[in-house]
């Protein structure tokens, strides 16, 4: 779209590139078959709501209870299997049950008119409430067979279902952003909220539908989740709703809405998958892994600001 | 701290300028706003610029006030070597600006909106003195409004008297007027003339900008033109005509200003309102409206002429009262229901309601017509949408290297053209404008009084609010005055003169205003 | 009435419901818990709101501008931390101790406010990317050690039970009356000061405050400072009242602090809000909290829950409230 | 048996928490004194993606093909499939402090003292602070922490007993090991329960928690507080009647039995199977045997533990 957009991507290619050659030339296990698999194999929920967090933070809103979803549909999912309900039933009811986790979402934001950030705060707090509810301090197991190699086994070649649902979304997400009516409209909406609703637009319509997606995604995932673990507990995908939302602004996604692309989403899902498995490989530990996406995140933005900067000064 | 200007006391003795700007430049990446342009500010005078939308107008005073540093040239204040790094920094030399867009503090109430930036107040507020001095300037400026209201919510006109009141009350030596008046109607624009001229009288350094030429006649004593980012001319105000200072403006002669042509002959009714209240804002709004028809609205600002249009848009649903649209009677509640029925209505807000600033040119022009692009899939025709945008650009002469750029980096003028080609392409059969042509040069005025008459010959019903009386009398089939939420009357063209619509603006009786 | 209602202004009214809220909530909770309503329980809401107020000001301040501060709880850990290893080797006393604290949380908070203010990074970003930094900075200094209260002076142990004065039965601890105060201050400050009504302007429009000759950057700059000062302070009390300190601490204190700051009636999207909202926020919270862990017929599970159903509720009882108030104050005017 | 080579790593919860730390001061002790020319790894996650993060590292720890991963298991049976994928690929997992709950993925686990016997020394010593009679109330870790779990139900196995008979165990109450939390539950459960004079804290985090609550609320001579706790942590309560009386095993002694355990895997000198004996250098021998808390499981019991109180509790502070 503009210029500076195109210069993000740019900015993005090359510290992908960067990553990739340091993990190439230090980590001998890099470029296994097995090891690219698993890159994204762990983090595949993430990145799979990564996608619709896009559209979401481009509409000028935000979800934070994506993981409470998540853990409250595979805790869901749990229950059902362990009253002795079929699988197939139990997929159906948490993905119903995601939509209308979604929609209630959608009903305070868009008809109450409370914040988004204020609405899923509580509740990223309620609904991981009750999923402990569910679950209290048991952890389930035994899902049928098929279930969990739905979740670990490769569909085609060595990639599960769940790598072909994040291609899926992807496309389907990146083409309705960009090229169709209903992403101009959540463009705008981003943009401005009050200019999308002088020109006609149905601005309470688009965010609840961007709502009740995220919910039923986020449902999906969760049950991704479950069947790559084949287990769930109460504490299911804790916490999850930070990195997804690192990965979409470091995609330069604008958080106040209305800037981003697809593209650099996805390019920073892989910057960030790729640098989080080179320093696993390295033997980095878990709080230098996180500091440096956290630096890289700050860096990303300010280095190029910075330079703006200078050259303005400069002329 | 506020010490209201004294009658009577003359200038001191000019000598030399506040203010020098030598060899200006200043480009945005390939458009060059300002090329090497030098001007000298008198204190004591009212220097104006005047140039079409886009000449760099606006660039200039935002180099003046440091909120763009200039690519080149220097400046000097006081004849000295200065850079202005910010706003704060021109404060500090005694230079504040009142900007094209207004730009209040919405959570804050009009009396500290007015005093926020003051550097000298003091460490502690006092509240209770600070909303006596919000009373005095807003008293000075003629107008009603309470300084314990919060901004939010305040017309555009509200806005920009609370700037206009800002400015005045940093006491400053030189002051710089991005079109204080565009959104004021006569009477006030009447007062804000009073205090300049009374600014003139203590030695303030005036730059006023507009694009109402009757205006600058009558209060400048210098004219510079500026064309395409250049120095066109400076002259004294006593050696231009308003003929010498169009060409200079647009690079070559027009003579085909605006005039009055005869009304238009009337098709059906297309539009009746009858009792039209919206509690607590207006009240018993009562009209008709025909295909081919101008109707005009006029009034003072805050006479409620806005929240009209709104309710007829849907933004802010009446109340109680009846429309009917081609005889159905019909309910409007929300902006979807009543682009239903052909309804458009073009805000006088652009940045706030108008234009989605970040997004280019061509997704703002095909925002509310969207659906005529859509293909299969509701994939959007991108060419197809291009090609609409640039029609609009070449009809509406809207100055941009191409429909690609954002909307927020075109003038003022220039924006004010893109929302209107968004809801020309939306093809209504009633149409609203609410103050059309703010901010735009009387080259494009004319365009667009053109436009807003060729539309009601083609079958349009047009209702166009406006503050601006020389343009209701020359548009208008009709005009309906409002005062405070009420109608007071309706004219037919034919016996609408300046002094009756005023009166009953004003709430004169009509035989008070002979 | 009606002049009532027109000089209210609207941050008077949301204080107003909040602290109905409250009341109904007591109120609820009395009729629930036996011996609720003691000097005793009372005592212990409000010293465990009192670690929380100071940085739920301190984030209300940063939201205020339109910003957001995710790194208090790392901020918390960092100063509860490495106050109490300073501590350990040199026993200072209050007030040097005090003013320890609140230099590590300012240097931090200058930190985060540089990179906004001055680097033009969106704070959302910063915060997400420092609240990594600082506990990683955490983790690596303390070396696996525990601040145990063994090696902290005496008066920093005893600082939880130090009671500034009774009133009846109800004792007044110190830690409350010190959150207490910075409340008082801040909120004082708010209101009466100059330069600190900036904060608003910023927030409420911060292109015209660039205009209006506000420095903005300045004043967002601060902003964070004074966060990380009142993180600092948080950590301090922390320290004193916990004596235990290991890298987790303050974790996941930013979402409290939001929590306490949007049920508080601070606009999320800037520009208003009231101290002495935050402070019923704080407590309105914090109450629900410690009242379902005490409330007998609920299981530990249901606690969550419950608390995302009733804050929301809170919220929406505000929000409604708030909207009707316009609304009449429209008709009146 | 010494200078072989085997790539270990160790895996705590997360890091940063004294006790981790001394585990991994016991296997580094161990590292040198059978000079393994491999490597050992001391890595964790951050405690906010324990979960995810252990997962992460173990399946990291495969692709590098590392001998045996050594873990203190926070998520339960999530990680099982992981730890199954490490099998089938060599790596061996070895836990240690927690268990995979089912077993699955795992070869053996080195349990710091037998589970069910914690459940009889936490009965024992509530049973000694209340002299026999009297309501308690538990204040756990979180709810999925698996050995507090194995422990809390052990000891309500034992509360069967006929010499507990009078002890009623009241309530379960979980802080998350945070100190601000686990510091109100405890004063919750106080005001909770009128008649109650134990609070018993399974966790490190709980239990100084608890003390510090008691102490400044000046409750210490009605309620007291015991449970698991780290003696450097606990001395000052200890010492004033708060925490009478606790428990713990050496935290390096198990990370150096760990490590012995993992290094014989490693260089085949045992197959892990059950009756297959580990030389632990200064610790002695240890066997493998059947877990009788989990079925079809095996593990190796270190043990003992140590009561602490006034008497020693100074001595193992320093
Ligand atoms: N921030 C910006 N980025 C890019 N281009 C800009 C920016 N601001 C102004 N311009 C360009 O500079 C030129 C001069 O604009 P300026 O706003 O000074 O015009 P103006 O004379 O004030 O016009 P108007 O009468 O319409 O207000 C225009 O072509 C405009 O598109
Ligand atoms: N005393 C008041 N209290 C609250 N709101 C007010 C008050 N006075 C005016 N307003 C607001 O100002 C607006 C009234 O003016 P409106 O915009 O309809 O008039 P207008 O004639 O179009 O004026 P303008 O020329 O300023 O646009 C309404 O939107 C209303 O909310
Ligand atoms: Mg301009
Ligand atoms: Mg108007």
């Amino acid at each position: 779209m503009s210029k500076f957009l195109r210069s993000w991507e740019s900015l993005l290619i090359l510290i992908l590139g960067i990553t990739t050659a340091v993990n190439i030339s230090l980590a001998p296990e890099f470029l296994t078959l097995q090891n690219q698999v698993n890159l994204f194999q762990l983090s595949i929920e993430k990145i799979i709501i990564a996608t619709i967090m896009t559209l979401i933070i481009i509409n000028g809103e935000i979800d934070l209870s994506v993981a409470s979803i998540m853990g409250l549909s595979a805790c869901t999912f749990g229950t059902i299997i362990d009253v002795g309900m079929p699988a197939s039933l139990a997929i159906l009811l948490c993905l119903g049950l995601g939509i209308m986790l979604g929609a209630i979402n959608a009903f305070w934001i868009t008809i109450i008119g409370i914040p988004s950030l204020v609405v899923t705060l509580a509740s990223l707090i309620g609904y991981r409430g009750f999923a402990r509810v569910l679950l209290e301090d048991r952890g389930i197991t035994g899902f049928p067979d098929w279930f969990i190699a739905l979740g670990r086994d490769g569909l085609i070649g060595s990639l599960p279902l769940s790598f072909f649902a994040f291609a899926l979304l992807v496309a389907t997400l990146s083409i309705v952003l960009h090229r169709t009516g209903f992403g101009r409209e959540v463009f705008t909406i981003g943009n401005s909220a009050e200019v999308a609703h002088y020109s006609g637009l149905r601005v309470a319509r688009v965010k609840s539908i961007l709502f009740i997606l995220s919910g039923g995604i986020s449902a999906m995932a969760g049950l991704f989740y479950a069947a790559r673990l084949a287990s769930v507990r109460g504490d299911a995908a804790f916490g999850f709703e930070l990195d997804i939302i690192t990965m979409v602004l470091l995609g330069g996604v604008s958080i106040f809405g209305g800037k981003g692309s697809m593209l650099g989403v996805v390019l920073s899902i892989l910057i960030v998958l790729n640098l989080r498995n080179g320093m696993a490989l390295m033997n980095i530990t878990g709080h230098i892994q996180t500091a440096v996406i956290g630096i890289l995140l700050i860096a990303s933005v300010l280095i190029p600001n910075m330079l703006e900067r200078l050259r303005s000064v400069s002329t | 701290m506020i010490s209201p200007p004294l009658a009577g006391e003359r200038s001191t003795i000019v000598s030399h300028p506040i203010l020098e700007l030598r060899h200006i430049s200043k480009s945005f990446g390939m458009t060059a706003a300002m090329a090497d342009v030098s001007i000298a500010i008198l204190p004591g005078q009212v220097h104006a610029i005047v140039g079409e939308n886009g000449a760099g107008k606006s660039t200039l005073i935002k180099i003046l006030t440091g909120v763009h540093q200039p690519d080149e040239g220097e400046m000097l204040v006081d004849g000295k070597q200065m850079q202005i790094r910010s706003t704060e920094d021109a404060q500090k030399h005694g230079i504040a600006a009142i900007f094209q867009e207004p730009m209040v503090f919405p959570d804050l109430d009009v009396a500290e909106n007015i005093f926020i930036s003051h550097h000298n107040l003091g460490l502690v507020m006092n509240w209770a003195t600070q909303y006596q001095h919000a009373n005095e300037i807003i008293a000075r400026l003629g107008i009603t409004l309470d300084p314990r209201r919060l901004a939010n919510g305040l017309t555009l006109a509200e806005q920009q008297t609370v700037e206009i009141a800002r400015a005045l009350s940093l006491n400053v030596r030189a002051l710089i007027m991005d079109e204080p008046t565009a959104s004021l109607s006569a009477h006030e624009v009447d007062r804000l003339v009073q205090i300049v001229e009374a600014l003139k009288m203590r030695g303030v350094a005036v730059i006023y900008i507009s694009h109402r030429l009757e205006e600058i006649f009558r209060i400048a004593d210098t004219v510079t033109v500026m064309r395409d980012g250049k120095h066109i001319s400076t002259k004294p105000i006593s050696q231009v005509t308003q003929q010498g200072m169009v060409r200079d403006m647009v690079g070559r002669s027009i003579n085909h200003f605006s005039m009055k042509v005869a009304a238009n002959a009337h098709g059906e009714k297309i539009l009746s309102v009858r009792n039209l209240t919206r509690d607590g804002v207006f009240s018993d709004v009562s009209f008709d409206l025909h295909i081919g028809e101008v109707l005009c609205f006029a009034g003072l600002i805050g006479s409620r002429r806005t929240d009209v249009g709104l309710a007829l848009f849907g933004v802010e649903p009446a109340t109680s009262g009846y429309i009917e649209v081609a005889r159905q009677p019909v309910t409007i509640d929300s902006p979807q229901s009543a682009l239903k029925y052909l309804i458009a209505y073009v805000s006088e807000d652009r940045r706030k309601f108008g234009l989605a600033l970040n997004m280019p040119i061509f997704a703002n022009i095909s925002l509310p017509s969207l659906k005529k692009l859509l293909r299969l899939f509701g994939l959007i025709d991108r060419k197809a949408e291009i090609a609409m945008a640039e029609s609009h650009r070449e009809r509406l002469s809207i100055r941009t290297p191409n429909v690609t750029i954002d909307v927020g980096k075109l003038s003022g003028g220039n924006q004010q053209k893109v929302m209107l080609a968004k809801w020309l392409e939306t093809e209504p059969r009633i149409l609203i404008f609410d103050e059309p042509t703010r901010g735009i040069d009387i080259g494009a005025k004319t365009e667009v009084h053109n436009i807003i008459r060729e539309l009601a010959i083609r079958g349009v019903a047009i209702i166009v609010i406006s503050s601006d009386l020389p343009e209701v009398l020359m548009l208008a089939d009709r005009v309906l005055v409002m005062r405070e939420g009420r109608q007071m009357g309706i004219f037919d063209i034919s016996e609408a003169t300046q002094e009756n619509i005023m009166a009953l603006a004003t709430g004169q009786t009509a035989a008070m205003s002979q | 009435m009606n002049v009532l209602l027109r000089n209210f202004h609207p941050q008077t009214l949301r204080v107003i419901t909040l602290a109905v809220v409250l009341l109904l909530v007591i109120v609820f909770f009395v009729s629930q818990i036996d011996n609720y309503f003691s000097p005793r329980t009372l005592n212990r809401i409000a010293s465990s709101a009192a670690v929380i107020l100071p940085i739920a000001i301190g984030q209300a301040i940063v939201v205020m501008t339109r910003n957001i501060d995710l790194s208090v709880g790392s901020l918390v850990g960092i100063t509860a931390y490495v106050t109490g290893d300073i501590l350990a080797y040199a026993p200072f006393g209050p007030f040097l101790t005090l003013f320890i604290a609140l230099s590590i949380g300012a240097l931090c908070g200058a930190f985060n406010g540089v990179l906004v203010a001055y680097g033009r990074v969106p704070s959302i970003i910063v915060t997400l990317g420092t609240l990594a930094l600082f506990r990683t900075f955490l983790v690596e200094y303390s070396e696996a050690r525990t601040i145990t209260t063994d090696s902290l002076p005496k008066w920093v142990v005893e600082l939880p039970q130090t009671t500034l004065f009774s009133v009846g039965v109800l004792e007044v601890r110190v830690m409350v009356i010190v959150a207490l105060v910075a409340a008082l201050i801040f909120s004082l400050a708010l209101w009466k000061l100059r330069a600190a009504r900036k904060f608003y302007a910023v927030g409420s429009n911060p292109d015209a405050a660039i205009m209006a000759g506000i420095n903005s950057e300045r004043v967002v700059f601060t902003a964070f400072v004074l966060s990380g000062m009142l993180a600092g302070l948080a950590g301090l009390i922390f320290l004193a009242r916990f004596g235990n300190i290991t890298v987790v601490a303050g974790l996941g204190f930013e979402l409290k602090s939001i929590a306490a700051v949007v049920v508080g009636g601070v606009n999320i999207f800037g520009g208003s809000g009231t101290i002495l909202g935050v402070v019923l926020g704080t407590l309105l919270v914090d109450t629900i909290d410690n009242s379902l862990i005490r409330w007998a017929i609920v299981s530990e599970f249901w606690r969550e829950a419950l608390l995302g159903i009733l804050i929301m509720t809170a919220v929406a009882v505000d929000t409604f409230m708030a909207r009707s108030y316009v609304q009449l104050r429209k008709l009146v005017a | 048996q010494k200078g072989g080579t085997a790539n270990l790593v160790l895996l705590p919860k997360f890091l940063g928490i004294l006790p981790f730390d001394q585990a991994r001061r016991g296997a580094e002790e161990a590292h040198k004194e059978l000079q393994n020319k491999g490597s050992l790894d001391y890595i964790g996650p951050t405690p906010e993606n324990s979960v995810a993060g252990q997962i992460e590292m173990l399946t990291t720890a495969t692709t590098q093909k590392k001998n045996v991963v050594m873990l203190s298991n926070n998520a339960g049976d999530q990680i099982a499939a992981a730890a199954e994928a490490a099998q089938a690929a060599g790596t061996k997992v070895v836990t240690w402090d927690s268990p995979i709950p089912s077993g699955k993925g795992e070869t053996v686990f080195v349990a710091q003292v037998d589970f069910g016997s914690i459940g009889v020394v936490m009965a024992d010593m509530a049973h000694s602070i209340m002299g026999g009679s009297g309501d308690f109330a538990i204040l756990s870790a979180t709810p999925d922490a698996a050995n507090q779990n194995a422990w809390i139900a052990a000891m309500k196995e034992t509360l069967k007993g006929d010499k507990y008979k009078n002890l009623k165990l009241v309530d379960t109450v979980y802080g998350d090991d945070q100190a601000e939390k686990s510091y109100n539950a405890a004063l919750a459960l106080v005001d909770k329960h009128k008649n109650m004079k134990l609070i018993m804290a399974p966790t490190s985090v709980g239990i100084v928690a608890a003390s510090k609550a008691l102490q400044d609320e000046k409750l210490c001579d009605k309620i007291k507080v015991s449970g698991l706790g780290v003696p450097a942590e606990m001395v000052s309560y200890t010492m004033n009647g708060c925490a009478p009386e606790f428990a713990l095993w050496s935290f390096v002694d198990l990370g150096y039995l760990t490590y012995y355990t993992s290094y014989a895997l490693a260089t085949s000198a045992i197959k892990g199977n059950i009756g297959d004996e580990v030389n632990a250098g200064r610790m002695g021998k240890f066997k493998i045997e059947a877990d009788p808390g989990r079925k079809n499981t095996k593990r190796i019991l270190m043990g003992p533990f140590t009561v602490y109180n006034k008497k020693n509790v100074e001595a193992a502070a320093k």
